[in-house]
């Protein structure tokens, strides 16, 4: 798709939703059987699934720390997940959004519980769509809660961006591609800010203004996780209680 | 009691069952696990199916673009495939580049669509010694219950007898399917002591001395073999698992069908 | 006593002036430590730079030749930064491939130049789809006293503004400077406690919770932002160094007039 | 050269064998210094060196086991064995042939005998020309055997393929390039099956004779083995007599 | 008694027989051992070689194929040396990339053979600046018994000297021998304590503090030197080694003559 | 620069030298604070900059020695030292440069005192002009100097080589590019010479005399290393009397 002549008309963007309002987006929890934790994301047309593994032994030996966890995260893209097909491997991309993601997560989890071991986060993005970074945070927080490590929040992104002079919430693939400014955040339950990147061009006012959407988005995907999680536990409980 | 001696445990458990012509899981030695085929979900590749056989899962795409013929098939496509045993799917799996297992895999994949000529290249040749159409097999295993073989293989057939040649794209005329002529189906039986069963869990796969997948097409007959483990086969053992290989393909074809 | 124990007082000692509001160096909390650019100091290079940074040293040297566009921008020069934590720079780099420090600084130093329009790429066209001139920007540290962030941002800025197109080498026309429309700062807060500091040094870097970098243009708009650690920041704290940044920014520009 | 019309004339293949003969087969055993065991093989047009070390430690000492000795196989071609030159190192090809190699010999060592050690195999092939594979695993057997690594049993090797709808032993590098199918096998001295791999197309009927081919071809094959090696050994008990 | 201290008395064996102005195998101090150049023994290279010298081994192959002249060499051929130390030929040499004693190897046999101008580069020119021949020598260690340099050196030599242009194989005329001019010999020396020895087996390497690779043309001039080791060496020493390897060199050189 | 036609006129080199006459040298002692020694060099064109770690502790362990410190010496090129931009990272030329500086340097230190650690030496070339080997050896052997290691003597080193027939030393690029020889030779203060490398053409004779040049050189430049790590301990003396 080439530019399009106008992002947003009469209030409405191109695929119909309003400036602050997410994209479609559906947890399933544990997913998967091998991994401890693990999450499917749906968030517009991205699709990601993340896994966690831990608290484990560490492999190489020299990467323990002695008195914390380490904590690791690994995001990849599917060689198939793009329109052009993708390398597989990593690249620096996929290597400065593990560190970020990496950051933006360390810091709900109780790592001083488990010196000299090591939680593993694995993200593959399957379908992306723009926001795989945020996708995969929030995937990898659920898988977190789902592994049982435990944490003192969990963790929310979405991002802002900036397109025909105004911020929108959670940009799609065309918003981002063409944009003026994309600004992934990510936030604790109480807001604090653990994940904040932006390219582009946005005046000092509009990152103040933005940074509260992509708040309130992050709040609203936090309802989302929480519920999602609920509804795992009391599946699980309601299994076990009829064994 | 340690995680090492329950495994250990574990194990001869299965050994015992297997020679009382048991499995752990229930099934009749020739039985597969629940097998479920979906295709087109990702909707940026031009082929896709996500495999799930009992506890085991693969998503696989296919990703198809024109490039350049080898020089010796200048008049031919190019299929590649590609499978990665990423740390994601079994806390056994390690990063890094593709590993024996991860290559033997993905070549025998491979290997099953080439020489079954599922697929007629020659029909993927635009223009002879200059472009042709690249078909990239990529197999992204997400959940290592056992079987990857069969799965990735049986994901890999999916995907392509759904995939569309993106002409229009590339302004190479109109979109369309793929020149699909065979529908080869992998099974893998393993050994267990004396005992051959088909579809082996994780857990089968563990006491397992040898696997050996026989694919075959839809006339029954063999289009690649390999085996793989220490444990040595006789020929009869072989010659059975070939006839019973070649039966339960048939069945497992039949699900395809309904893509 | 140990180098360790030595270490971990001397990081309390810093913690502790930061709550009364004092830098180990005696500086203020917004101010930075000398910086000293010279430029033109490579001359195999298109456009070069030295900058010390207190006591931070990066060479930067520009690399301007004629290749390929990129297929989805065949009307626009390209740009590749490159930077690597070499170990002749501190004790705790490591040979080998850069690693994800490594990347993130040369990412964000990339993006700070690129996002900002600092360079007109549309002018780096020679021929459309055919020819365009590639610029690498090639980040060396040769001391790490904290803070490379900025130095290196500083640095590819100074060496892009005296580097020099060199058309006639490649029978392309005459020399030309290279099309700059602005002049990104890049400004990089650390939260120490619950004190933000500007220019951290390498001793207040290894107690810093978080770093955030701001880069802003000479509107004093944001062209890039990345925040860098574990430690989490309020939107309050967020904001103040934002704005503090843009501020920072304006001051340290004014070096480059010099240039 | 292109694709002949006919494969086999009156019964006899271009290259004048019959269709159950083996190509001229000639082994040298102990033709290095340096390593333990070594064996130098020409099998029809291939060309290959086998070296044989061990046991020895076992470096990264992380892939020792406690209970048995590890056996790692490295088949290269060099790159001037083929005709268009191959680049050299390790690539997928050889990393499979590597693999399923070492689990044709490894079930005839007796690997117990040597906990946390290593026995160690390389194969070169020097020249190419169909069924190296087949040839490696030869010419590793007898140079384990000339290592003086305890054995259960030789191991040999060859393949049985298709051309012009015709079974027939071991592939040249036409039949090979050109051929319908392509089967390497390699069994003990008893006729238990340690390598199968199959390539093309067969019949369930044409896999059952083909396999007995092999067997047969292989049966040959380790005639031939156990004769250089009893040459070897004598010419050593010679040597040491006469010291 | 283990293996270390009987290696380190036979070093001091060595050491000790070379102050008596002997060596363990009787050798003078400038004998070569026995050595065997076959010619011809690969038929899929165009060239190639066997050489044994005492107990080493090795196997050259020569590739030749054309390709694109580099662009500061239009007019020229190519010549591109590799040289592996494979763990079939040592258990001290290790899988991997090849490390700086092989790179080492090959970049001395290269510039033997490239600055004693033995091949006319010049007229492996096929088109200017378009198609050149690109000779590929690789050398195949199979047997480290000591001195590989030089027989790899005379193995690259015995290669191309019976190599084979495959001109009509790519349709470019008829076949030819490669243009060569010169005969360059590598003669290496061995500094153990202050004897110097040629030729040095494996052992007497373990225990010389230095070598000394010194290559010479048919003239009697020097075509490429390499000194390798940390024992420092006098000039003296230095004009000795170089007068008696440029003597030596004749009479191998005579080898050649036979092929 | 295409090839001139005379490299000599009159006795005189294009860039104004004498045949025996040194390029311009520039040491500069210390300039680096996170290396325990650094010494900046320039040496005709030739910006390069080493840095000495060490003795430090090994990684990998099991590369230490029981009984001496390991010297390691990694020498690179910045990707903008030379005209046509250099790939960053180590090359097949890099690597053999590292291993004949290292062994150039490694016996005047006194390794025997640091059992089981390590000596690192780190040279960058931000400026090529031919003669990069020798210029690293020379700001190497002063940055080992000020940071402590106990050396039996300096290195020197520097080259000699032919144009127009000619022995010239200390060649510059084009002498290096266009002419008939280079030799790059390492001498302790004692005349032993622990570097040699020789590519071109020269008699036995010419061999000789060359020897000799590049040894006066290599004495010079030994006397301009001495006095810059005489000022600089001198400035560090007079600065520490001042506190």
């Amino acid at each position: 798709m080439s530019k399009p002549e106008k992002f947003i008309e009469d209030g409405i963007r191109l695929d119909g939703r309003k400036f602050d309002e997410l994209r479609p987006i559906k947890f399933e929890v544990g997913v998967l059987n091998r991994a401890d934790g693990s999450c499917y994301l749906e968030m517009g047309g991205n699709k990601v699934v993340a896994a966690v593994y831990g608290p484990r032994e560490v492999h190489p030996r020299h990467m323990q720390k002695s008195t914390t966890a380490i904590v690791r995260y690994k995001y990849n893209m599917a060689s198939f997940s793009v329109e052009d097909r993708k390398r597989p491997g990593p690249d620096r991309r996929s290597s400065e959004v593990s560190k970020v993601s990496r950051q933006a997560l360390e810091p709900v989890i109780f790592v001083e519980k488990y010196p000299r071991s090591a939680i593993d986060i694995f993200v593959e993005v399957l379908q992306a769509d723009a926001g795989t970074r945020a996708a995969g945070i929030n995937a990898a927080s659920v898988a977190l809660a789902d592994a049982g490590i435990p944490m003192k929040s969990l963790v929310s992104a979405c991002a802002v961006g900036k397109v025909d002079d105004t911020l929108v919430l959670d940009l799609n693939k065309d918003e981002d591609n063409y944009g003026q400014a994309d600004m992934p955040v990510a936030v604790t339950q109480n807001g604090n800010i653990t994940l904040l990147q932006m390219d582009g061009h946005l005046t000092s006012d509009e990152f103040k203004i933005g940074l509260e959407m992509a708040k309130k988005g992050c709040a609203d995907i936090y309802q989302m996780q929480k519920a999602a999680l609920m509804a795992k536990f009391s599946k699980s409980a309601e299994a076990e209680s009829n064994e | 009691m340690s995680n090492e001696i329950m495994s250990e445990l574990r194990k001869d458990y299965i050994y015992n069952l297997a020679i009382k012509e048991e499995r752990v899981d229930g099934r009749g030695f020739k039985d597969y696990r629940e097998l479920v085929i979906e295709t087109g979900i990702i909707n940026k590749a031009e082929g896709s199916a996500r495999v799930r056989l009992g506890k085991t899962e693969v998503v696989v795409g296919v990703k198809i673009q024109p490039g350049t013929p080898f020089p010796d098939t200048p008049d031919k496509g190019v299929i590649i495939t590609s499978l990665e045993l990423i740390p994601l799917a079994s806390p056994e799996f390690e990063s890094g580049p593709p590993r024996e297992d991860a290559i033997e895999l993905a070549r025998v994949v491979d290997r099953g669509i080439r020489e079954s000529g599922s697929i007629d290249l020659s029909k993927l040749c635009v223009e002879a010694g200059e472009k042709v159409w690249m078909v990239f097999i990529d197999v992204h295993v997400l959940d290592d219950g056992g079987n990857i073989m069969d799965a990735a293989s049986l994901g890999a057939i999916a995907a392509l007898l759904t995939a569309k040649l993106p002409a229009e794209r590339y302004g190479l005329g109109t979109d369309a399917d793929l020149p699909m002529r065979d529908v080869p189906v992998a099974v893998t039986a393993a050994l267990i002591g004396g005992a051959i069963v088909l579809d082996p869990s994780i857990e089968e796969e563990a006491v397992a001395g040898t696997r050996m997948t026989v694919i075959s097409n839809q006339e029954g007959a063999l289009s690649g073999m390999q085996k793989s483990g220490t444990a040595p086969l006789t020929t009869e053992q072989m010659n059975y698992i070939v006839d019973i290989a070649i039966e339960k393909a048939k069945e497992i074809r039949e699900k395809f069908l309904e893509i």
